[in-house]
Formats: structure tokens, C-alpha cells, sequence
């Protein structure tokens, strides 16, 4: 394991640290705790609270700032904060007009994130809820956990953050960012695998000749492997896949996100882009906004996912808001 | 030996355990899940072990209430709020308890199951926690009903959770991460019914 | 060599018609060639062109918009563009108020940007040019070509991008920029060399236990190789080589910025910044402000860069004045 | 066979050994600057090939300068304006010229180096295109001075071109990007002196 890092158990909280020391005016960390807030508390707003596994940056405090997240928590490398983490960002944001919560579908996440609001709504404090599950790689059952949240969730936060900013209520965001999940879907596929610092190896194995197709976010294998091919069959099969899962018209508009998971150069995500913008112009849709980069990152994996997200005229506008953070800002 | 040394050597040789097979439970998360579950619980164990001094002033109760509010705000992941809960449910079936008979021992794994449960809504055979854990108590309940001694009730415990173990290589996950993966889930042991496995061991070992 | 891309001879050209196709608000691709100017062609402000090789994404196409540069001249991978090219580059972009090159010292890219600034000027087109070289790794000597241009670059587009967008004239911003380049100190470290996809191989090779200090931006050798150390060591030597090589006093501002090669996960850039922020408030210096991210990369180097920019009130204002570009957006 | 098919001749040899060498210059270029020196040339001279029949139809001088003005738009680096200023005074040197003698060569060789020093203002001994074309002139000049014969003269350039590669690998690189590698640049040979060399022999085989 080759990495720029100090001591193996110090790497989530020197992290901290240096982002905390890096942009003194768009978060604050609490004190002593991996809890990251807006530099600027905005009154008389709902609040957005999200968070995850560490390892996922710019995700999730980079998202942190005006038209997006209120508060972020990230945890240990690849693991959900805990409760008590959560709870204290939500009492640090709630300022009377409630906390939305927006967790990504992992059980570890969900049941944090929902003990965490058990501990809030016993103080008092309105708290709801959204399950971003975007990713179209595993199979939606009944009886399964259901899909992954992954890349996506960055749009849930844009529109989420837009709306609320605009003063909606609580329930009002909460619409919105479900309506947001609906309309979205995301694959990916790896060339490298991720190596998370305290394992101290890859968290899979790859051949010379192999891809994983249908990775999560967390360095996890994906659904197969297969021998490797060029970008263009992978963004195909890709494609099909997400394609077949969405209900589009002809003249649908979308926004695009190709996410790069950490190691991957933007030389590559623009190949896929331009793939992929050949595949919906000749089905007939509109990209209405693209969006290439490293969002929703897997430390050092060299790998990368497709969004789609459908948007009408209310998730138009919410995309293109302004927006002010460390990853993610607009004008 | 009194019933609150016996809970201290209990957490104590489970934390012993949790460092000891923090890489192979770890690696056994990387091959179905994310690849932390042994930095995971490690992590958490470590955290009540440097509470020690402090756990060692409390009755049974409160102890376990603390172990499992200890792991519940350092594990995070799934493993955290299951265990977490889990031992929270145990300390409430033993609220005011200073001495433990069997009776009390089966009540406490029940208590923990229920944990597991109400966090993680799953049943046996999902490839989970549970699937040691259940076996287990059925077992140290068939040991009890045909009147075996404690100790030896938890041996077989021992052995079924460690079945329990074998088992979950043999059947898909449909919950938690290693759900993902669908058919590729089998063949590989579920990293979470493993150290569950250790945790009954270690109470076997320290009666 | 495992990437996302298609046939090796087509990478650069598709990277192009992705860029185009992702960003038509911001960026035109010169139909058929690999110039790109802004969207809206500003009038009657002094036009900036830079250009360099390609895999340094998000430069030098990514900083082509409002308050940096008007046109950017990618070039094969890590090849400088041709005379031709930057020549239709300058063309397109004059308004009548002249032009500025801003060139990385290195031979290739001087002698083609010389070449082109020779063509316009014969058309007539008034055409001044500055050579950064911000690189403390490689020895200043008359007897050899200079120090390399390397991340600082793009504090270099930054200020004389902000400078010519209120109005300068091209002394003006050509004066500016020189200040900058005189206030830039870069030095880099790799732990993994890149791949250049035409020569199908990394550019050099690093044992498990090593690290090449001294890198450039064209995945070639450091000045030396080393035993991996951790990162507040690395960072402490190349600190030193660095602030050795600038005039600071006490209470000196500092822009800083932590560059990754394209394969560094942020936590990593975060860690080391931490660091790098701990050496300068011991020594009195004052941080002004800091980027952290993937500014200038070198495909999918796993490395890094530390940038340090002493700044005056006036190149405080320039760095902190809105832009709006694919890879560096403020407002 | 007339001076312009031995001048084609010239150009079409080189261009297959910048194919051919094309991954050894890369190679040699990877050592001790960026990796893509065979990839320049071989890009630059296949589009020179891909022009082969407008060529044919153009004067020496007209057809050096095409030649000249491919390279300058198609190589780019370090090598594109070298290699291409030097095509480019080669060609005003035989401006109206349909003959070559071995003056001529002797001429086009020198506005060879004076199109490399112009734009890249190095000298011999400083690891670069020139520490193969300057002996080759020098031995090609001394050669004609004992009354050699044109062919037997260009082979003792090339003898001499090659030798200035060796003589590359025993020094420091001052100019272009291996000057960055410092005192680490001993012990290469220098690509562009390596292609170099190639275009001088390209020379005496179409002879
Ligand atoms: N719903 C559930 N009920 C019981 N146990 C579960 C459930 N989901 C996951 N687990 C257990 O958790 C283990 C994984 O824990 P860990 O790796 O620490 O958390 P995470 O999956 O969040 O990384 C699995 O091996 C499985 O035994
Ligand atoms: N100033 C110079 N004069 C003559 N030759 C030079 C000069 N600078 C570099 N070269 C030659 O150019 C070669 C490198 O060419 P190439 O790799 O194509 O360009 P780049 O260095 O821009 O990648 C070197 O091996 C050297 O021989
Ligand atoms: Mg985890
Ligand atoms: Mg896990
Ligand atoms: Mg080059
Ligand atoms: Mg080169």
C-alpha cells in the first residue's frame, strides 16, 4: 500500500483536519468531532443533514455550504458514523424548521442514521428522512436490502439543498428530494479496486485483462467480472442496463453525472461522456446539464459510474441553482 | 468467581478476540462485503477496553448498557448498532441482577438476538449475525432442558455457533452489504456470524 | 494497461468531443481542431491562450471561461501543441486589445508558442507572451533550460485571467502575470508514475517501498528516487527546498495549493495539507487561501504538488475575483 | 535515378524507421524525458507518407518545405519545430535546384543544423539532435575534402552520427527535458540524437 499518510488510525482525523484548516470559510468542524457544518448557520431553514463512510471525498462535506448540505458526518473510512455522531449534527443545524436526513441505502447507514433520529425527535426536533438508492447494478427485491446508494446522491443533495433553500418546508424538501430518487439511476465499473488504509490491501482483485462491472462506492467487489473491453462497449452495456430501468420519453430531458472514483483521470470520464451523449441523442433524449468529475469518490479505485436523472421543470431549475461549497459550486 | 467478574472476563476475552482476528474478519469482509468488519469491531472493543476501570465499578446492568452504548457510538457500520443494541437488550434482562443462573444466561443470548433483530429485521438463513447466533441458543436451550451443567450448555452452544458459521457458507446473503452479490455470496463465510461465534466462545470460556 | 478508453490513437480527439458536448455553456470547440475558446467571445479585453500537452486535465481546457483564460491549445498527450494551432488559437481570440501566451517553460511548448506568436504577429495581431516556471525541484541555471512550469500555472491564469477581465491593457496583465510567476514555488512527490497511452507503459518505475521526489508534470523521473516516508515527512522536505527558494517575512500572505496528479485521493491531498499548514503558521507565514484538488494533473500519477503564492493586495484581489470555467469556478 | 527520387527516396526510409524504431525512441525517451519521442516522429512522418503523392508532384525545395511544414504541425514538442525549421532551410538551400551535388548535400546538411540551432539555440555536448548531426557533417565534410565519393562520404556520416549517440550517453543533458534529470541524465542515449542519426542514414541508403 502506497499512500500519502501518516499514521494508519490518525488518517480519518488528520483528514478532518486539513479540510477543516483548508476552507475556514465555508465549513466549521465541531469541536474534536467529525462533524461538519456550514461556516455561515442559515436561520429559519430546514436543514440537511447526510453522511457515510469516509473515503468518498469530496462526499460528503465537501457538499457542505449554501444551496446544498447543512451538516455532513463522515465516519471511519468506508463505515457509517454512529448515532451520536448524527445526532449532534442535527441538534448543531435544527434551527426550528426541522432536519431531513438523507442517507444512502446501506444497513449500516440506515440504522445509524435512524437511531440518530430516534435521539433527535426524543428532544423534540422535526426529523425526516429520504433512502437514496440509485444504483441499478443489483437487483430491487422484496427480499434483498434493496439497491445501493451511490453517485446519485450528490443530485439529492443539489436539489434538496436548492429547494430548501428557497424556504420550502420540511415536507415540501422531502417531496422533492423522493421525487429526485425516483428519477435517478446509476452503474459503474472498476478497472482497480480501492485499497481502504487499515486493510492495507485492494479490496478486491482484478486480472491484467479483467474489470469489475457493477460496483458499489465502497471498494466492495461488484456484481461480475468480465474480460476488459473498450470504453465504448462498456458504456453500452452500462447504458442498457440503466436505460432498461428508466421510464423515458422520447424528449426527456436528463442530467448526466460520469463520476470518477478517485484514480480515474478526467481524460477517460470524457471518453465515456461522449459515448454516452451518443447513446441519448440517438434514443431521442436531452442532456440538459453534465456533470464530469470526481463526485462520489472510492479512495484510490480506478473506476467510475454513470447517473441519469430524469428532470422536469421544478428539478431543472433546483439543479441549475446556485450553489457554494468546497466540491461543488455554481453560479 | 462472582457473576460480575465472569461478565468481565467475558467483554475482556471478546475484546482479546476482536484484536486477535481483527485481519481475518476483515478479510472475509472484503471477499463479500467492504472489507472492515474486523477493523470495525476492533475498533469498538478497544474502545471498551479502555474503559475497564470504569465498567469494573458498575453492577452487571449497568455494564453491559455501557459496552453497548460504547459500541454503538464507535463501530458505526452495520456491526455497531446490531451489537450495540444487542447488548443494550442484554442489560435490560438483567436489570438488577447479581447473580446469574442458567436460566439467566439463556435469557441474555435471547436478549441479544432480540437486539439483532429489532435493528436489523433479518431471520436465519439471511448469511447474518443470526445465523450463529440462533443455532446457539437453541442449543444451549436442548443442553439446559436435558440438564447439563451450564458450562457444558455453553460448549455446545459454542459448537453450533461455529456450524452456524460453516452454514453461512453455503447460503446467499439477502441482507447487509454481502446482499450485493447475489449467487457470488456463496461459498464464502459471513464475517458478521463469525465474530458472533467468537462472542459465545468467549462467554463459554470465561464461566 | 487497463483504461477507459477506445482505439489509443483516437484518446485525445474523443476527450475533446466529450469536453465540447459536456460543457457547450462555457467552451467551443474550433470545429475539427483541438482549440477551445469560450462560449461567449468577450470583446475588447486582452485575450489569454495557453495550451501544453494533454493529460493535465482539468488544465489547460478546464480554465477556459470567465475571469481565466480565453483559449486553450491541448496538445497530443504531454505533447505540446503545434505553431499552427495556437496561431488559430490567438487568431480566434483577438479582439483588437492583444494577446498573452502563457507558456510552461519547457522547450517543446516554448519554441511552438514562439513559432505562433511569430504567424500572428506577422497578421499584425499584437501578441506578448510569459513563461512560468514555478518548479524548485529542478536546478535555475543559465547553462540549463529553467525550471519547469507545473501547477502554478494556474495561479498564473488566475490573476492575469482576473487582471485582463477588468479592463487591463496587455502590458497590464503581462506585468501581472510576471509578478505572479516571481511569488510561485511548486515541488511534487509520486508514489505511482502514469501511463501515457501511446507508449502503453508507466513513464518510469517505483519499487513498493519508494517515491520519486522531484516530479514533473509529464509523468517523467523526479530528481531522485527515495525510501517511501510518510507524508509530514515528505512534506517537510519539500517545504524546506521550497520556502528556501522565497523571500517571506514574518506575516507574508501565502496562496496555497495542493495539487493532485490525477490519482491521489483527496484525503490524501487533505493530510498533507494539514501539514503544510501546521510548517507555515509555525514559521509566521498567513494562509490566504487554499485549493485543494486536482488542478494540473498528470494523467493517473498517483503524486501530488505543494504551490506556494506569495501574495500583495493586488494579487490577493485578482486571486479571489469570480471565474467561471469547467475546473475552477468562484464566486 | 534523378535527384528527386533520391530525395523522396530519402524521405520515405526515414519515415520507416520512425516506424520502426518508433517504441525504442519512446523507450529512450521514457528514461530520461517524457516517453513520446517515437511517437512524435512516427506521427509526423506518417502524415508526410499520407501526403507520399502531392510530394511526388512538388520540386526538391518545394517538397523539403512541405515536408518541413508537416512536421512543425503535426510533431509538436520539442522535436516538431526542431525537426521542422530544419526541413524548412534545408529547403531554401536547393531552392530552384533540380540537380544535387555533393556540395549541395553538404549544403542542406549545414542549413540542417542552422534550422536546430536557430530555434533551439544549444550547441554540441549538451545531449541533444546536434551531437549526431554535427559530426555527421564534419566527417561528411572531411570526407569530400579527400576526394571520397558522395556515397562512401555519407557513409562515414553516419558512421559519425552513430558515435555521437554513443558519445550522448557519457554526458549531462543541458538543454531539453532531460537537463531536469541533471547528473541522472548519464548513462542514456539521447532519442533525438538517436532519430538523428536515422535521418542521416535514411540519407546515404536513398543515395
Ligand atoms: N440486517 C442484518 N441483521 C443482522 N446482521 C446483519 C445485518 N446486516 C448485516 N449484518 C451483519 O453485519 C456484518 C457486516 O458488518 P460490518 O462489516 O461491520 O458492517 P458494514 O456492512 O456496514 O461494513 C455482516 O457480515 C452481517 O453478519
Ligand atoms: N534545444 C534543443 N536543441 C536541440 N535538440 C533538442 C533541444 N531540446 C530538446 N532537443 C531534442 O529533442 C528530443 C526530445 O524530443 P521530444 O521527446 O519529441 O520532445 P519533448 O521533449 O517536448 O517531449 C531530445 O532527445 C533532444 O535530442
Ligand atoms: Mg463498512
Ligand atoms: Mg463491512
Ligand atoms: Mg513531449
Ligand atoms: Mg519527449
Amino acid at each position: 500500500m502506497k499512500k500519502f499518510i501518516n499514521e494508519i488510525e490518525n488518517v480519518e482525523i488528520e483528514m478532518f483536519e486539513g479540510l477543516s484548516l483548508a476552507h475556514p470559510d465555508v465549513v466549521t468542524r465541531l469541536e474534536d468531532s467529525n462533524v461538519f457544518v456550514r461556516a455561515t448557520k442559515k436561520e429559519g431553514k430546514v436543514a440537511l443533514v447526510s453522511g457515510g463512510g469516509s473515503g468518498h471525498e469530496p462526499a460528503h462535506a465537501g457538499y457542505v455550504g449554501t444551496g446544498m448540505l447543512d451538516a455532513a458526518v463522515p465516519g471511519a473510512v468506508y463505515t457509517s458514523p454512529t448515532p451520536d455522531q448524527v445526532y449532534e449534527a442535527i441538534k448543531a443545524v435544527d434551527s426550528g424548521a426541522g432536519v431531513l436526513l438523507i442517507i444512502k441505502n446501506y444497513t449500516g447507514d440506515v440504522m445509524n442514521f435512524e437511531m440518530a433520529a430516534e435521539l433527535a425527535q426524543a428532544d423534540g426536533i422535526e426529523v425526516a428522512s429520504v433512502v437514496v438508492n440509485d444504483d441499478v447494478a443489483v437487483e430491487d427485491s422484496l427480499y434483498t436490502t434493496g439497491r445501493r446508494g451511490v453517485a446519485g446522491t450528490v443530485f439529492v443533495h443539489k436539489v434538496a439543498g436548492a429547494k430548501a433553500e428557497e424556504g420550502a418546508s420540511l415536507a415540501e424538501v422531502k417531496a422533492v428530494a423522493e421525487k429526485a430518487i425516483a428519477n435517478l439511476r446509476t452503474m459503474g465499473a472498476a478497472l482497480k479496486p480501492s485499497t481502504v488504509p487499515a486493510a492495507g490491501k485492494p479490496g478486491f482483485e482484478l486480472g491484467e485483462n479483467e474489470m469489475e462491472i457493477g460496483i458499489g462506492i465502497h471498494g466492495e467487489p461488484g456484481t461480475h467480472k468480465e474480460e476488459l473491453q473498450q470504453a465504448d462497449v462498456i458504456v453500452d452495456h452500462l447504458m442498457e442496463v440503466i436505460l432498461k430501468d428508466m421510464s423515458l420519453d422520447e424528449g426527456s430531458e436528463l442530467a448526466v453525472m460520469i463520476n470518477g472514483s478517485g484514480a480515474t483521470p478526467e481524460m477517460e470520464l470524457y471518453i465515456i461522456f461522449r459515448k454516452v451523449y451518443e447513446l441519448l441523442e440517438k434514443a431521442g433524449f436531452k442532456v440538459f446539464k453534465t456533470f464530469v468529475g470526481d463526485y462520489m469518490t472510492s479512495i484510490d479505485m480506478a473506476g467510475m459510474s454513470i447517473t441519469l436523472f430524469k428532470v422536469d421543470d421544478e428539478l431543472k431549475k433546483l439543479v441549475s441553482a446556485p450553489a457554494k461549497t468546497i466540491g461543488f459550486t455554481q453560479v | 468467581m462472582a457473576a460480575k467478574e465472569k461478565v468481565l472476563k467475558f467483554i475482556d476475552i471478546f475484546g482479546d478476540k476482536m484484536q486477535e482476528h481483527r485481519q481475518a474478519l476483515t478479510d472475509m469482509d472484503q471477499a463479500i462485503g467492504d472489507g472492515d468488519h474486523g477493523i470495525n469491531m476492533s475498533r469498538g472493543m478497544k474502545a471498551v477496553a479502555e474503559k475497564r476501570e470504569e465498567l469494573a465499578q458498575k453492577n452487571i446492568s449497568d455494564l453491559l448498557k455501557d459496552v453497548g452504548m460504547t459500541l454503538v457510538s464507535k463501530v458505526g457500520g452495520a456491526s455497531g448498532p446490531l451489537y450495540g443494541t444487542a447488548f443494550l437488550k442484554a442489560s435490560m434482562v438483567v436489570k438488577g441482577k447479581e447473580e446469574l443462573n442458567a436460566q439467566d444466561l439463556s435469557d441474555m443470548l435471547k436478549a441479544l438476538e432480540d437486539g439483532v433483530v429489532t435493528r436489523g429485521k433479518a431471520t436465519t438463513g439471511e448469511k447474518t449475525i443470526l445465523d450463529s447466533l440462533v443455532p446457539a441458543i437453541e442449543a444451549y436451550d436442548r443442553a439446559l432442558a436435558a440438564q447439563k451443567p451450564i458450562k457444558e450448555a455453553m460448549q455446545e452452544a459454542e459448537k453450533a455457533a461455529f456450524e452456524g458459521v460453516e452454514y453461512t457458507k453455503t447460503i446467499i446473503a439477502t441482507k447487509g452489504r454481502a446482499s450485493y452479490l447475489g449467487e457470488r455470496s456463496i461459498g464464502f463465510q459471513d464475517p458478521g456470524a463469525t465474530s458472533m461465534a467468537y462472542l459465545i466462545q468467549s462467554i463459554q470460556e470465561a464461566l
